[in-house]
């Protein structure tokens, strides 16, 4: 346990170090989303529509983004190895780095979704389940984007590779994340959909470390 | 000299047998044995290709063997965790976050490795490699031969009783040399072991020579078409 | 004659069931051909090695 | 098990299959394309549109078969470092990626007479599309690296992975379809006949055994790259002793 508090520690301290990293995370979510207007148009009742899906996909990219340098700084400058062998098991490792990830990325997205629903005209029954549903939706993200991220580790064309691996699965929390905001505004009042998400969660918590804890080891090897 | 810190290792002796690995389809070295006793050191040495880093990696456990295995007294290891608690390992790369203080990167190791940061173990680590007037500054402000100091202070936060060191006199001047010279002999007085990759070992006393050159597979150099068929 | 002429017309849908036919042709005789062609030239190359060890 | 894990006992029995694999094929496609062109009737709803039917699934059950092949192979390889089925799952993915798009061309062009439309986010189109990106994901990945070692290991994980995500991804796409459009008329929902199943197992069949024969070129090739690569690397090695004998 204490490496992963060690390490969670030692990852917020840097985040809070390099706190330009993380708002430019939040600054792409806010930039990708007011596209949307310019795009479509600023009919009120059409981005009503659309508000859901809008900030769920760009949640998704903006947090893509961000999983590129989850493990590529370490492994550049060899901490990967030395956590590698820290005696403790590789997956609680992975999961202290994506705790921390979630912590720094996950919840700023989280917190500046109503700003930015604000601006595409979310009905107000919306805004509870949209967050509620980023809470269960975002640890899923950063889980199995952590897979990606370490499998691509050492590649020639790493960023645009990891879209290319994590964003298909990222589909299934897509769905069910809009659906959690859509099943209020169309009056379908269920939990159905965050319950499916929060299933989703629970399985990359018990999946992701592993299969994360393996691509770090053979990328080290 | 350095003091003894709390939750000290106990001595036991490590060593490997028939080794042998296969890195990117080349048989790198085969046939490999070492073994080294507590307090004893180690230095590999060999031409470039001859597998140094290859073998520190394999003795770490970050790369395994195409065959052979590794012991602690002659007990093959079957826990890599267990095994990876045992080692310090100084690779070419120095695992430091440039935005962090030189206290901080030592702090962090040993609040991973002994669960907290004990402050005066902490200073002497710092003071051996001659930090202490740096401890306040950010690592990225280092030179390269004091980022190297820092990397090698990572040895001193946490007892374990194996060092594998690669190449751990480049970029040092003479007093850092003293200065590793000085930590690798009170680690070995308190029956630790360290197996060096280095062309001058000068800071290891009277240790014993590995010459990886004896174990470079002579089929691979000469490729023949018998050995075509067992390769893939 | 007429009988070739609405098997070719495939009811109407030939626009769509022929290219469908022809698409999947090409793309299994492509994947043969592909596959052989490759082959020969690694096959090619090793050989070239080899001669060229055996003349060393 | 380790019969097979020799490369040359590997190839002698998959170079035995060859023939029979390559000639059946061929002789399964001269009967089956006819029987599903001609002799096989028109469905009543999508008159000879069905046609289409006999290539578009049986694409999709090697999409499936190819995937899940591949996932066991990758599993071999990284649970018994098992270099053949490693191989074979490499050589297997750009044949799978065709089969998927194969399916998926098929499924559009049935689609624009029956919807009007080449594309309707039907459940199991969206499912087959993203299968192709799957594919296409192993297939960058597998490329990506420097040493073709880590690409191996790399690729068998993100195949393993894929594997798990496949049916949540079906599971997730067939909801979000029924919530959105309830469709009425599918390739695949058609009632099938008995006259239908005739042509389609007789095109699977010539499916399946085209893979394995294309599989076995393709595993040659890939065994005498590796072979290329050793003489190369030991090249690299003698030029490396004679200059320092010099």
């Amino acid at each position: 346990m204490s490496v992963f508090s060690a390490l969670l520690a030692r990852d917020l301290k840097l985040a809070l170090r390099q706190s330009a990293d993380s708002m430019t995370v939040v600054a792409f979510f806010a930039i990708a989303t007011v596209l949307f207007p310019f795009g479509i148009g600023p009919e009120a009742n059409v981005l009503a529509r659309i508000a859901g899906g809008v900030l769920w996909v760009t949640a998704l990219l903006a947090a893509l983004l961000s999983l590129d340098r989850l493990f590529t700084v370490d492994y550049e400058d060899g901490t990967l190895d030395q956590l590698v062998l820290s005696g403790a098991p590789l997956p609680m490792v992975v999961l202290a780095k994506v705790t921390a990830h979630w912590l720094t990325t996950g919840v700023p997205l989280i917190i500046m979704s109503p700003v930015l629903a604000l601006t595409l005209h979310l009905p107000a029954q919306g805004y509870a389940p949209m967050m509620l549903a980023l809470l269960l939706g975002t640890p899923t993200v950063s889980l199995v984007g952590a897979v990606g991220a370490a499998l691509v580790l050492g590649t020639r064309r790493g960023g645009v590779l990891l879209s290319l691996l994590v964003l298909p699965l990222y589909i299934p929390v897509l769905i069910f994340g809009t659906a959690s905001v859509e099943a209020v505004i169309t009056g379908v009042e269920t939990n159905g959909p965050l319950l499916i998400l929060a299933g989703f969660a629970v399985l990359a918590l018990t999946l992701c470390p592993w299969a994360t804890a393996a691509a770090l080891r053979q990328a080290v090897e | 000299m350095v003091r003894r810190m709390d939750g000290d290792f106990t001595p036991r002796s490590f060593s490997g047998s028939g080794l042998a690995c296969r890195r990117g389809g080349r048989l790198v070295f085969t046939g490999l044995a070492f073994g080294v006793a507590p307090g004893g050191a180690l230095v590999l040495r060999g031409p470039n290709g001859s597998g140094k880093t290859t073998l520190l990696r394999l003795m770490a456990g970050l790369t395994p063997s195409t065959a052979g295995a590794l012991a602690w007294d002659n007990v093959p290891i079957d826990d890599p965790e267990a095994h990876a608690a045992h080692l310090r390992f100084i690779t070419h790369l120095d695992a430091i976050k440039p935005a962090f203080t030189v206290t901080e990167n030592l702090g962090f190791w040993m609040s991973l490795w002994r669960g907290r940061v004990d402050d005066a173990n902490l200073a002497r680590a710092v003071a051996a490699f001659d930090l202490t007037r740096l401890a306040a500054f950010p690592a990225r402000l280092l030179s390269a031969g004091q980022r190297h100091r820092l990397a090698l202070a990572r040895l001193l936060v946490a007892p374990a009783p194996l060092w594998l060191l690669d190449e751990p006199g480049n970029a040092l001047d003479a007093p850092s040399r003293e200065s590793l010279a000085r930590a690798i002999a009170a680690h070995r007085a308190q029956g630790g072991m360290v197996i060096v990759a280095s062309h001058e070992a000068t800071f290891v006393d009277g240790g014993e020579t590995l010459d990886l050159g004896v174990f470079t597979p002579k089929t691979a150099v000469h490729w023949s078409e018998e050995s075509e068929e067992a390769q893939i | 004659m007429n009988k070739l002429l609405t098997f070719l017309d495939m009811g109407g849908y030939a626009l769509w069931v022929w290219p469908a036919y022809g698409i999947t042709a090409v793309a299994l005789i492509g994947m043969v051909i592909f596959a052989r062609r490759d082959l020969k030239a690694r096959e090619r190359e090793f050989e070239t090695l080899r001669a060229a060890r055996r003349g060393e | 098990m380790h019969k097979f894990a020799n490369p040359t006992q590997f190839m002698r029995i998959a170079n035995a299959i060859y023939p029979w694999a390559a000639g059946l094929s061929m002789i399964l496609f001269l009967i089956g394309v006819p029987i599903a062109l001609v002799s096989s009737p028109a469905d009543y709803q999508q008159g000879e549109t069905v046609r289409i039917l006999y290539l578009h699934v049986p694409a999709a059950v090697m999409m499936q078969m190819i995937y899940y092949g591949m996932a066991a192979g990758s599993a071999a390889y990284l649970i018994w470092r098992h270099p053949m089925a490693n191989l074979v799952a490499k050589a297997s993915a750009p044949m799978g990626a065709i089969f998927t798009a194969l399916c998926l061309i098929c499924g559009m062009l049935w689609g624009q007479p029956m919807w009007g439309t080449f594309w309707v986010w039907d459940a199991r189109l969206t499912s087959t599309l993203i299968q192709f990106f799957i594919y296409l994901g192993y297939i960058a990945l597998a490329d990506a690296f420097e040493d073709p070692e880590r690409g191996d290991r790399a690729a068998a994980i993100l195949a393993l992975v894929g594997v798990v995500n496949v049916p949540i991804i079906k599971f997730s796409v067939n909801w979000w379809n029924t919530l959105h459009q309830p469709a009425s008329l599918s390739l695949t929902k058609s009632s099938m006949t008995g006259d239908m199943l005739l042509p389609l197992f007789l095109m699977m069949g010539a499916f399946g055994t085209f893979y394995i024969a294309v599989l076995v070129l393709r595993l040659r090739a890939e065994l005498l790259s590796a072979k290329i690569r050793n003489a190369r690397l030991s090249q690299v090695a003698v030029s490396e002793a004679t200059a320092a004998a010099e």
